[in-house]
């Protein structure tokens, strides 16, 4: 099983501000990984280093064992198979939830491109608002069509910012759900989260970041015994 | 469709409708009725921006003179009426409102423009239409359209002779010349005659330097620090020749006196310098710089004594916003423009734009100047007389100078 | 020149003829009325004779120079009369006579500085206090050549301030340059390099060309000597004066664009009025000035001063006027914003011009800043560009004090660094917003006051700001005023070191260029703190 | 279309708009039509072709700032472009077929017009050189600004310096393109002399077809997948970016498509008015140009061109009969605009007389950071 994402000695600095301070980590194929920490761990940059809208002071990205991607575009890392779901939801409000998933679809639009676009919407479940304006669309739909978005195009990692920030218990299950149908062996998936039980339904493993560094790494049962992710995160 | 949508349909496209017919229906308004026996005439001087302060005042002008004529019982039957706008200091805008005076509004002739730009921009309207444009401005020359009336003095009846007056012994004895103007087509052919005018005379290129300024630039304390260094270079006296214009002149003047400069040091010879320009100036130290033209305020006579009293009468009477003891060459440029066309059209019997222009042959009018301009067949020209002035301690110009008769206008330089 | 060296020697020879030689004053008054050439020939007769004049003859020059100068000279009458505030006296006698029929002769260009030369040397001798003694020797010395030779030596004999002598000595030894004496020629050198101006160093550059300076080692070294010296100095002042001028540029800039970039940083809004508040800071400094002519005409010079606080009011209220009823409806569309605030413009600039006209407004220009000071060889500081200086240097600091060290300011800065944050704070953020541009506009009004002194004041002066105050604040970097301050400095340097160079409007092209493509690397501007994007 | 109307629309507006666009079209055939059955005075044709390069003008802006957000204060700079390039192709013409040494090289010191401008006497090379030298500009400054992500009201400030560097460059005689006067005295157009009434009526057909053309060819390109993106990228350009589009291209795409369109109506423009100076250059006209574009409506070509006519035809209207009034009538209709009809006059049928807070609360952004 080849290493799907692989962050060596990774630095990155605002200013003065070390976010994240000689960080590594791999995610495998097949598995979900969470990445949990309290605020300003470093998370939200990773993956922003990740999906390359931040740039690393040092450190390299390895993506597939064989692409840097510390050094590709934004568009270039995305259109190679790494995705990600921002942690605002990034819908485009201005067009129809059918127009964003075959946006997401990117270039790799073949003659069954309308069939993906709709089996895509009947597994986030947003097939009867196909026509509807994305703007129009309640919170939990829009992050459901943020994920229709971005996996669509059969991403090989994907990433999920706060994927259940602000949803009702009903609709976290739904996403976890989804979640979990959305593994695959050929597919690593990444979720940063705050919600402890969401994230125990879902990961494999998890990574614990703390003031830029890996605090720990291993089973949340194991993270919720560890004293220091008690001490830095979890609380007492 | 939802009835909330056919109305947006139908108001959408009724605004459409109603912007497509504006500008047809537009002219008619402005037309106004044309009421029988008046003859409209049309003013292209802006009210707003950069220009304002300058042609502001000339509407005013051009409606006295128009008044003057019809108290006497008006042209060919006919009582003048003076139609205003503002081109806005925008050139091109020059040219749309001179269209559309011309082809619309049927005025008989145009009366406008301060800027060389900007009566180029009218000059392919007028010579479209076959319209007439009086144009009160000294200016560059080199130019010569039977559409223009040029009725102030082009370079070679005014600025030469007020450089000889400078060299000459009576002057300063000028060996040497800074040249500064605004970056555009006077300033710049004025010094290309300028310049061929002292090689005329023998003069080397190492005695003169010349350098443009952006259309209202303001910061002249670099330059001025380089006409100080100039003037105490060997060679002679030296003379700035000014011809930037708008609010750059006191601007100018501003910094060249609070650098110590006096007249008796560096005598400034500001072309385009009017009152106007020297409002809102501490004069005291100024005194002595000069300018020309073809009127000074303080022209002798008794022209001159009734036009200044018919403009702080109409000042007073129109609540025009300019000063009524002010008067500026344009002015009187603009009001000898109106009286020329008047005479001129009374001369043929017509108000169309041929007959005319046939009828400037051998028109002379006792300008307020004190001379009597007088106009050939030769040309659209008209001859006028010259004046250097002096600032004094009033915000004013004394004579300094005057030629002793109207000299023949010279459309064409011979220098450059 | 060659009439004023033949009336030069003429008077030379006069003077030499005695002592006691008296002007004859009926004649050269009736040479004054009797046209240009008669008043030349007046003048000379004044300057030449003066050193050899008694007291009452000198003072009588002193009068009689001045009044032509002045204007108070009458020529119509049946014999010349001077206008003086108790009444008209005749031109000859001083005495209290006819008046004349007003017309004042003109003095033409060639005329005035004779009348000048003249009235400063009689001055030299009679002036009341030293001040005027010395104020006449300063004029003198610019003209020293053209003066008769004895001059400086008789009025030293006559002065009794022994400051003054030493220096009426010291012109004298500069004024024999061309003295038959070579020592008095080398120390005629010394002393014109003691004064290290552009002037100077022509007439000393000139002695190159005398036969003195192939044939005379000394000579020749101390005219070398004398061009080095000067040359270096004449670098140095070259220099200070760049320097100064970039710094008044560098003020100007700095007072335009402070405002802006304090409103830009907080809201991200453009105010494309920004110029306009500079105008209306303007009018305001105007309308103080008359409401204090009506008021308190003795304390009129003293009117920039009151007008700081009123002009800061005026115009910090029509700001938040502004933000209230426009920019904050706009808040979350800085692209409407940019072209409501530039209709705000249009409205403004018509408005004043329908209200108050379009001519520039007459400004008193208190002594204080009139003219200047030359310093050091051509480096010359004009007191109203240091008061400008001083000004935005004073903004400067108050602004930075009101930012760092007040309420106020704190809670700006909050809410430029994270609104959002600083809204659940408490921080009360529109409130915040309003104050702001308050104070953004009231700075824009400051400038308008500062400016008053050295530009026009008309209802389109503001317009002359726009793209180049844009510029500072873009280049600075959003919300910080050590950016403005540094792009100011950057610009108004850069801008006077090319202008000599390739012209003004070069230099403006050339400085805008290097900004845009400045940003084009460095899109965040010079001074922001990069942060995570989105 | 869907763009600016922003979050609450739903797909039946588009119906809406879509008919706005076709009733704006019909008007525009309905022009043509009158212009080839003749019957106007010269004076109105004239004004009809003028109007015309406003309007297609203000499409162009419309374009980037309604579907991509991209302001642009220096669009007069294109503009520019292809009236410059116009005007020596005029001049060439006017001195091969008439023989008259036009006013330009007198006053600039020459003795003919410079030798490079020879090829453009022909107009078709001249028509190439417009469009490719507004599109070597656009495509040089926007590839720069785009790469480095300016954005927003930087972007717009540094557009306006652009224009602004522009017109005191082309202020000065050294440029070489006739200084402040520009160009003017042509002669002649397509072979005919200028006064001719059928170049009149043939270029202000020219005007309309083109605008027709124009805006029937961007509408189809705005509904197709190439106009989602780009309101995809105004609403959300990171997102896009991480979707795997390269958003550079599709900015310089748009960015270059209306440079060229704005050159081509300054190319239509300069003949119908016989001069071309740098006037066209102030920022103020530029920022003109948005004002159309807000008044008429964003991001919904119609509103474009409605807002240009109408504003023109004011402006026109009252600089020669009420001057006094034409500013505080702009001043008025921006502010107006701004405060109560966010997209434009198009919004007119929505309008409601509620409080103004309302209206606020409904606003759109402009999707700038």
């Amino acid at each position: 099983m080849t290493v799907a994402v692989l962050v060596e000695g990774l630095t990155v600095e605002f200013g003065s501000f070390r976010a994240i301070d000689d960080l590594s980590l791999a995610v495998d194929y097949g598995e979900v990984r969470a990445v949990i920490g309290p605020n300003g761990a470093g998370k939200t940059t990773l993956l922003d280093v990740i999906s390359g809208v931040s740039r690393a002071k040092s450190g390299r990205v390895l993506f597939d064992e064989k692409i840097d991607l510390t050094r590709a575009s934004e568009a270039a890392i995305a259109r190679s198979g790494v995705r990600r779901k921002f942690q605002k939801p990034s819908v485009f409000e201005a067009l129809s939830v059918r127009d964003n998933v075959e946006i997401g679809l990117g270039g790799a639009r073949g003659a069954d491109a309308g069939d993906r676009v709709a089996a895509m919407l009947e597994t986030v479940g947003l097939a009867d608002d196909a026509d509807r304006l994305a703007g129009d669309l309640a919170h939990g739909q829009k992050q459901w069509l943020e994920i229709a978005m971005v996996v669509v195009s059969e991403p090989k990692v994907l990433m999920l910012d706060e994927p259940v920030a602000g949803l009702t218990d009903e609709e976290t299950e739904r996403t976890s759900a989804l979640v979990r149908r959305l593994r695959t062996p050929g597919r690593a998936i990444v979720v940063v989260e705050h919600d402890m039980n969401f994230v125990e339904t879902i990961a494999d493993r998890v990574t614990v970041l703390h003031e830029g560094r890996t605090l720990f790494e291993g089973s949340m049962a194991r993270a919720r015994a560890d004293a220091r992710v008690v001490d830095v995160y979890l609380g007492r | 469709m939802s009835p909330f949508d056919r109305r947006t349909f139908i108001k959408t496209t009724g605004a459409l409708a109603a912007g497509a017919i504006l500008p047809l229906a537009a002219p008619p308004l402005i037309q106004s009725a044309r009421a029988a026996g008046t003859v409209k005439l049309g003013c292209l001087f802006s009210s707003s921006g950069t220009m304002a302060n300058l042609e502001g005042r000339l509407n005013y002008v051009a409606k006295m003179a128009a008044d003057e004529i019809n108290a006497a019982g008006g042209v060919n039957g006919s009582t003048i009426e003076v139609v205003t706008s503002d081109p806005a200091s925008d050139w091109p805008l020059y040219a749309q409102v001179g269209r559309q005076m011309l082809a619309e509004t049927k005025v008989a002739a145009l009366f406008g423009c301060w800027t060389s730009v900007s009566r180029k921009s009218v000059l392919p309207v007028v010579e479209q239409n076959d319209g007439l444009l009086f144009y009160p401005l000294h200016f560059e020359g080199d130019e010569n359209s039977k559409n223009v009336v040029y009725v102030n003095s082009p370079p070679a009846s005014s600025v030469l002779p007020a450089v000889d007056y400078l060299m000459s012994p009576d002057g300063v004895e000028a060996k040497r010349f800074f040249m500064i103007g605004s970056d555009y087509v006077w300033p710049r052919t004025i010094n290309k005659q300028l310049k061929g005018y002292w090689k005329s005379k023998g003069i080397e290129e190492s005695a003169w330097k010349e350098e443009y300024v952006p259309f209202s630039f303001s910061n002249f304390q670099t330059l001025v620090n380089q006409v100080r260094s100039f003037a105490d270079a060997p060679g002679g006296k030296l003379v700035v020749v000014l011809t930037v214009v708008g609010s750059s002149i006191p601007d100018f003047m501003r910094e060249f006196a609070n650098q110590g400069i006096s007249s008796s040091d560096v005598p400034v010879l500001g072309l385009d310098m009017v009152e106007a320009d020297l409002e809102g100036l501490d004069t005291q130290k100024l005194v002595g710089h000069l300018n020309c033209w073809a009127y000074l305020q303080q022209a002798k006579g008794e022209a001159n004594q009734t036009f200044l009293k018919s403009w702080a009468d109409y000042v007073g009477k129109a609540k025009a916003p300019f000063r009524p003891d002010v008067a500026i060459d344009p002015m009187v440029s603009t009001y000898d423009a109106v009286h020329l066309w008047a005479m001129a059209a009374k001369k043929a019997g017509s108000f169309a734009t041929p007959e005319v222009r046939k009828a400037f042959d051998g028109l002379s009018f006792d300008c307020p100047s004190g001379y009597k301009i007088a106009m050939t067949a030769e040309n659209n020209y008209v001859s006028r007389g010259v004046f250097i002035g002096s600032v004094n301690e009033k915000q004013g110009f004394d004579v300094l100078w005057q030629s002793k008769d109207a000299p023949k206008p010279v459309p064409m330089s011979q220098y450059g | 020149m060659q009439w004023r060296g033949a009336v030069a020697g003429l008077f030379a020879l006069l003077a030499a003829c005695g002592p006691a030689a008296a002007f004859d004053r009926a004649a050269i008054a009736g040479w004054s009325c009797a046209g240009a050439s008669g008043m030349t020939e007046a003048a000379n007769a004044l300057i030449f004779g003066v050193a050899s004049a008694s007291k009452e003859d000198a003072a009588w020059a002193a009068a009689l120079a001045g009044a032509a100068l002045d204007r108070t000279l009458k020529c119509g009458g049946a014999a010349p009369a001077i206008e003086t505030p108790q009444g008209p006296v005749d031109a000859v006698t001083l005495q209290p006579g006819a008046a004349g029929d007003g017309s004042a002769p003109l003095l033409s260009l060639k005329n005035r500085p004779l009348f000048e030369t003249a009235r400063a040397a009689a001055t030299l001798f009679v002036g009341a206090t030293p001040g005027e003694r010395s104020a006449a020797l300063g004029a003198l010395e610019r003209r020293a050549a053209s003066l008769p030779t004895d001059i400086f030596e008789r009025a030293a004999d006559a002065e009794t301030d022994a400051g003054l002598k030493e220096r009426i000595l010291g012109a004298g030894q500069a004024a024999l340059l061309n003295s038959p004496d070579m020592t008095k020629r080398v120390a005629a050198i010394e002393r014109i390099a003691a004064t290290p101006d552009r002037r100077a160093l022509t007439r000393i550059a000139a002695l190159k060309a005398d036969p003195a300076y192939g044939k005379d080692p000394a000579f020749k070294a101390a005219v070398d000597a004398g061009v080095g010296s000067i040359e270096r100095w004449l670098a140095v002042s070259n220099a200070l004066n760049a320097l100064y001028n970039g710094l008044s540029f560098a003020s100007i800039l700095f007072m335009a664009s402070a405002g802006l970039a304090i409103i830009f940083g907080l809201m991200g809004v453009i105010n494309l009025a920004q110029g306009e508040f500079i105008m209306l800071g303007a009018y305001v400094t105007y309308a103080v000035q008359e409401a204090m002519r009506a008021i308190a005409p003795g304390a009129l010079d003293w009117y920039l001063i009151v007008a700081i606080p009123v002009v800061f009011a005026v115009t910090a209220g029509i700001g938040v006027a502004l933000e209230a009823t426009l920019v904050r409806r706009l808040y979350t569309r800085p692209l409407m914003t940019l072209l409501a605030t530039w209709a705000v413009s249009l409205l403004i600039v018509n408005l004043v011009r329908v209200a108050v006209g379009t001519q520039n407004l007459q400004f008193v220009t208190p002594s204080y800043i009139t003219g200047g000071r030359l310093v050091m060889g051509d480096f010359i500081v004009t007191w109203n560009r240091l008061f400008a200086i001083v000004f935005a240097a004073v903004t400067l600091g108050l602004t930075w004090f009101v930012l760092k060290r007040t309420p106020l300011g704190l809670n700006i800065r909050a809410v430029t660094q994270n609104r959002a944050m600083a809204g659940c704070v408490g921080i009360a953020t529109r409130r915040v917003d309003m104050m702001a541009f308050g104070l953004g506009s009231g700075l824009a009004g400051l400038a308008g006051l500062a400016l008053c002194p050295i530009y026009s004041v008309n209802p389109q002066m503001g317009s002359n700001f726009i793209v180049d105050s844009f510029m500072v604040v873009v280049l600075g970097g959003v919300g910080t005023l050590a950016g403005a301050v540094i792009a100011s400095l950057g610009v108004g340097q850069i801008n006077v070191l090319i202008e000599p160079l390739y012209g003004a409007v070069a230099a403006k092209v050339i400085v805008l260029l290097m900004i845009i493509v400045f940003l084009q690397f460095r899109p965040e501007g010079l001074y922001a703190v990069k942060g995570r994007r989105k | 279309m869907t763009a600016a109307i922003g979050p609450k629309r739903s797909l039946i507006a588009r119906a809406t708009d879509d008919r706005i666009v076709a009733g704006v079209a019909l008007a525009l055939a309905a022009t043509a039509a009158a212009l080839l059955a003749g019957g106007l005075s010269g004076y109105r044709v004239n004004t009809i072709g003028q109007f015309a390069c406003f309007a297609l003008l203000a499409l162009a802006l419309d374009l980037i700032w309604g579907y991509a957000g991209i302001l642009s204060l220096g669009h007069g700079l294109f503009f520019a472009i292809g009236g410059y390039v116009v005007g020596m192709h005029l001049l060439e013409q006017s001195v091969a077929v008439t023989g008259i040494t036009p006013d330009i090289v007198q006053f600039m010191g020459w003795t003919a017009l410079p030798g490079w401008w020879a090829p453009l006497e022909s107009f078709p090379v001249a028509l190439a050189a417009a469009l490719a030298s507004s599109f070597a500009v656009a495509f040089a400054f926007g590839w720069a600004s785009f790469r480095s992500r300016v954005s927003g009201v930087y972007f717009a400030i540094i557009t306006q310096a652009l224009v602004y560097v522009a017109m005191l460059l082309m202020f000065r005689n050294d440029t070489g393109f006739g200084g402040n006067n520009g160009m003017t005295g042509f002669q002649v157009v397509f072979g005919l002399p200028i006064q001719d009434p059928a170049v009149t009526k043939g270029l202000a057909l020219a005007s309309v077809l083109a605008l027709l053309a124009a805006l029937v060819g961007c509408r189809l390109l705005m509904i197709g997948r190439f106009g989602r993106l780009l309101v995809a990228t105004r609403d959300d350009e990171v997102r896009l970016r991480s979707l795997g589009y390269e958003t550079l291209r599709l900015k310089l795409a748009v960015w270059c498509l209306s440079a060229v369109l704005a050159a081509l109506a300054g190319l239509l423009y300069v003949p119908q008015v016989g001069i071309i100076n740098p006037r066209l250059l102030s920022p103020e006209l530029s920022i003109e140009i948005a004002v159309w574009c807000a008044i008429g409506g964003r991001g919904r070509l119609a509103g474009a061109i409605i807002g240009a006519v109408l504003v023109n035809a004011i402006k026109f209207a009252l600089s020669a009969s009420l001057p006094e009034l034409w500013p505080f009538v702009l001043s008025g209709l921006v502010i107006v605009v701004a405060l109560i009809f966010p997209n434009g006059l198009l919004d007119l049928g929505r309008w409601r007389p509620t409080l103004w807070s309302r209206a606020d609360a409904l606003q759109p952004t402009d999707a700038t950071p």
